[in-house]
């Protein structure tokens, strides 16, 4: 589903997510071997979900490293290590965590080559996965990408099938500066063609994932798979969608957004995320500023409320396909009927085939 | 410990031990759907604690929390219900197993960021301190709690404002498969506390009848104004770290380190020193509140459509 | 230069913002004995630029205290203390410091009542102050207000004047959430007329500064006072500008920027903070959302970078009423040629008197 | 000692004490706008330790690191012009004071954030024992910074490392205006350091000749693989916090508990062990050296347009 891209010449095969994330780091760490893996858990037997399945045994526990229940600390360790010249991949098994490494984080890393007037790089990789259902509940859900898109010095990427997973990892690794890598539990399991050999996905580029002139609807992370259903379900009831994949969410590819609002008129941003100040405010901004015509803007995502952990409480809380389409419709179709799909056609795969409870 | 003391605290280590093992039995039917994180085989710290903990007092722990909330008085029916997610839960079905908690028996609710709540709980103490002195706070934790950076930051503050703090590590060797010399240079929790200033006492077999000693030797102390102290209970896990099951071929550890433990289960040391008629009785009480908390989760309502959005503000 | 909202009937004299925020404290101390006052320095000589003078001799140690430098802890402290009913207001001497506090204020603060099933109220404020100017630099300067903004549960306020800075902190401190007020250090010499007697500026109810039918602008802290100075500019080359403050940021009352815009078509959103995933982007998006004509939209804030030390740098890193007018004008006279006012009119005093170096 | 490193020794102390003097002298002038906190009192702990570290060997440091900076080999007309907020300056203009650093010299830039650099320099220390054994990273921060969860957090890993790192703690007692006793209940920090398994020394007079002793002394056991080690100097701030002047008069502490640190002013302990007319062949060349990095600052252009969006990203 993901279009070739860069890789289309290459030999590729079904791979999925969790697979491509542990295959761009193998390949990587085989490549270089300043990159190493260190953070909780990761050379365990469960080895985060198994995305750091085998690394300890290939590239030893020097590269391969558990560490203290120090978030804060651990990612100072990290910064150090790359500024000395290494390619640390820091690992948490859920993002919520990070919000104990924001000040090592958004006061240090983002700012150390600025502040230190350009003397060094922080070639940094923070690997976080989004957790959902099954009562994961407020503290193991949350996708915070929007507080690291917000502090400049940060690159942010939410890859949302296994083919970005294993380009946008590549790039992280090899990129220069600190980068957040937003992953979704719930995507691990999903598939997609993904080249053997190393490629990377680089910053800059959103993906175009189906063409429509009705809306354009923007995906962040997950939300990408559903609004991908959801446009599905509205080419039966004759609206096309247009839905766009930012894949890296800072730097923003604003202007492949912009061209197809130009075209559709219409924007609906869908987002694994709180609304307020988030990514999908950025992007409404972001075009409103841009936009030589009158668009029609609409965003949605997490409720405003925390996640709750009872699961008739949680259905009304994310984004669905559902919802998304009803809310396409309404800005597509002002003033008609609302309309809003048949909720079994909603149901995506790697949705209800995810068993909890982490 | 006096008979009845003795019962009590048989009563309660039962209690949660079969409340547990019954959360393990009903999981595969995916009723519950909530990461339960069972205390199974150390619910026993709990236990003693809180039996010399008194009404007023505060504890509050982590996501492995089911045994303090029934060690400090909790209703059954209303954790059952919250890990089903229904709306008669102790937090609505808004917390799951992870996030119990009960303002009615003072106990805050359960934070699943680990170490989260050690600083919370020093600020009721710093309140009880100031507007109800004699009472307590008391924080539950696990070993690798204590390597964040939040635990030391507050043993300082807590030492240095003497506050009426009772912190309890629950040492099980483990945070979920990294052993504690993956993660420690020094395996001796106590010393650190005693660097800043905070008395430490080691339970190293965690034997129920010491630690019942220790903690209410140590609550006296604290109630009549001693400042905090520190109590680490070496115990072990029975289960996995999250879930029904055993894990023991699952590699990390073996079903050999768990032996002694498991020889030494303290439900059984209490057990023993109860009149078998008299535990028949409690037994069976137990039995009888547990179908009925079940009965009660399964029965009772989901949450009605908008209870999503109350309560994000007072 | 405020309204006089909801205090026009009452007694009022100058008094200066940080004189504002310590009157406010101790008429909301002397009212309840559960209010207390911690953070760093409090109680030290310089008070917090004076913000605190005086607490400590009047109410003793017992409410207003130094703490150790554990900014982490000390939040879960106050959360504690606010849960078992007292009022803390806990005091950061930068808003900088706050993201080593962001766990306890993100994942306990925010969902403490939710999460535990409404059983709780965490009656908390945040005191932080954001510097500027005299080589403060990367880490010592920034607005964070939009990462608290993010997260339901939290309440945020930035009150742009001394009448503001005493009706807000009261407003806050009798609230029942957890709010973060923060204050902006140049503004602290600033006058306007203060009530004596306790007042609250509750959330909820953004504040029209000025009158216009040519372009709304937004401003948030002490970006109100460089609207105001810029708006002042425009209308001596015709542009009237609608300045608002929306005083508190969250909840934020967007109705009133909605109605300004849906006069002026025009708005201009000037942040102290930056603009990605900000305050500025959010109201931007709010009213894309809900405008039912053409809006021509812009905001403005910190630059994409750090925060340098070198005045020359830091000139060009704020927004001021310079480049506030200019941004108007490029709004509101499309096609005709660029203009912006003559610098010497955009000194504002409390920019120009202040000095530093904190 | 031989007499070339005493020589050195002093060479170094007094350097940085007159530049700090003539920073002081200047600040009223508003030509360095940038917060100074100057080291006046304390330079000797950065001299003694960084004579025992070489070429290749890594430091950092809080706002207050010109000390660290100079002692490290930092090009004093480069720092000049960062206070200035020159291009010239060693952080282009962008750090100013409380930034100051050189890659050219193995100095990380510092941090203003209290002890932020702590665990960067763990970082630091973990490359150069897999890259460069033998080599090792030394970190300086205030008796404030071992407040902060992440000094503890950092110790418990790098003991378990056994990471090249050096953690030097100049206690002097205060930070800001808070004594050490309104912010801990034990004053010993050496203890925690050893329950966390990093040995720790105190030099309780911050004598200038033990302290260059014990850092040699760890630095050579660490270069060796010993492990990381915690150094302790007790030592006073003679200026206020942050500026150029003098603070007694200001109620939070007096003249008396300065006189003993004031008398036995390391530099002049240093001095009194030189030639002098070594001494004042010294003395002029250092004020040589300071009068032109003070003409340098001053003639340096200022950044050009456009440098304020450049280095954000590599
Ligand atoms: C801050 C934080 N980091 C990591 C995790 C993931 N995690 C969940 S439980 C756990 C282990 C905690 O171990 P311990 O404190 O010993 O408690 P135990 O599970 O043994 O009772 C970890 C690392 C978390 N929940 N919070
Ligand atoms: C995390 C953080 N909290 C608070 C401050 C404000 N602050 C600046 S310096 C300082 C005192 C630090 O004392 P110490 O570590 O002893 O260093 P000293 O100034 O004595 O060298 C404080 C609290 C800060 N910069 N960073
Ligand atoms: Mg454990
Ligand atoms: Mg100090």
């Amino acid at each position: 589903m993901p279009d070739a891209g860069k890789s289309d010449m290459v030999e590729a095969r079904p791979l999925r997510y969790v697979d491509a994330l542990r295959e761009a780091v193998a390949q990587e760490m085989e490549r270089d071997p300043d990159v190493f893996v260190f953070g909780l858990d990761v050379d365990d037997h469960k080895a985060i979900q198994g995305s750091t399945r085998g690394l300890l045994e290939r590239f030893g526990p020097e590269r391969v490293f558990t560490t203290p229940l120090s978030e804060d600390a651990m990612t100072g360790v990290a910064i150090g290590a790359a500024m000395a010249g290494m390619r640390p991949i820091h690992v948490h098994i859920r993002m919520d965590f990070m919000l104990l490494a924001m000040n090592q984080l958004a006061n240090i890393a983002a700012k150390a080559r600025y502040m230190w007037g350009g003397q060094w790089r922080v070639p940094l990789v923070v690997r976080a996965m989004v957790g959902k259902s099954w009562g994961q509940g407020a503290q193991h859900s949350q996708g915070l990408h929007s507080l690291f898109m917000h502090f400049p010095g940060l690159k942010v990427v939410a890859p949302s099938n296994a083919h970005d997973a294993k380009g946008c990892l590549i790039a992280a690794i090899r990129d220069d500066n600190p980068v957040v890598v937003m992953e979704h539990r719930l995507l691990y399991g999903t598939e997609a063609a993904v080249p053997t050999a190393p490629f990377t996905v680089e910053p800059g580029r959103a993906r175009v994932c189906t063409a429509g002139d009705d809306i354009t609807i923007v995906g962040v992370s997950n939300m990408v798979q559903e609004a991908i259903r959801a446009a599905e379900l509205l080419g039966k009831v004759g609206v096309a969608a247009e839905v766009i994949d930012p894949i890296w969410l800072s730097p923003l590819d604003i202007d492949t957004i912009l061209a197809s609002v130009k075209r559709t008129g219409r924007l609906l941003v869908v987002d694994n995320g709180w609304t307020m100040c988030g990514a999908a405010a950025e992007i409404l901004a972001a075009i409103a500023e841009r936009a030589e015509r009158a668009v029609q803007m609409r965003r949605i995502g997490f409720a405003p409320t925390p996640c709750p952990t009872s699961p008739w409480l949680e259905a009304e809380f994310y984004p669905n396909p559902g919802t998304i389409a009803a809310a396409a419709w309404d800005l597509a179709r002002p003033g008609e009927p609302a309309w809003s799909p048949d909720p079994e056609e909603t149901r995506l795969a790697y949705q209800t085939q995810f068993k909890g409870p982490f | 410990m006096t008979e009845d003391q003795l019962i009590d605290l048989y009563r309660t280590v039962r209690r949660i031990r079969r409340v547990e093992e019954v959360t393990a039995e009903i999981y595969p039917s995916d009723k519950i759907k909530s990461p339960v994180h069972l205390a199974i085989g150390q619910e026993h710290v709990a236990a003693a604690v809180c039996a010399a903990l008194a009404e007023g007092d505060i504890v509050g722990g982590s996501y492995r929390s089911h045994a303090v909330y029934l060690a400090k008085g909790g209703d059954l029916a209303a954790m059952m219900a919250e890990m089903y997610g229904k709306d008669a839960g102790c937090c609505r079905g808004k917390g799951g197993s992870m996030h119990i908690g009960s303002a009615a028996v003072g106990m805050v609710g359960s934070s699943a960021v680990v170490a989260t709540q050690i600083p919370v709980l020093a600020g009721w103490a710093l309140a009880l301190k100031r507007r109800a002195p004699g009472r307590l706070a008391a924080a539950f934790f696990g070993d690798g709690a204590t390597e964040e950076g939040c635990f030391y930051e507050t043993l300082n503050f807590a030492a240095l404002h003497r506050l009426p703090l009772l912190l309890v590590c629950e040492n099980n060797g483990y945070a979920i498969h990294e052993p504690l010399t993956r993660r420690r240079a020094i395996d001796d929790l106590g010393t650190v506390a005693e660097s800043l200033g905070v008395p430490a006492h080691r339970v190293a077999d965690g034997d129920v009848f010491s630690l019942a000693r220790v903690a209410a030797a140590a609550v006296a102390r604290i109630r009549a104004g001693g400042g905090p102290e520190f109590i680490e209970a070496r115990v072990y896990r029975w289960r996995e770290h999250v879930g029904p099951n055993e894990d023991f071929e699952q590699g990390y550890r073996s079903r050999e380190e768990a032996a002694p433990w498991m020889e030494t289960d303290q439900l059984v040391r209490l057990a023993e020193r109860v009149d078998p008629g008299r535990r028949a009785v409690i037994d069976a009480e137990i039995e009888a509140e547990i179908a009925a908390a079940v009965a009660f989760a399964e029965a009772a309502p989901v949450p009605p459509v908008g209870e999503l959005r109350s309560d994000v503000y007072a």
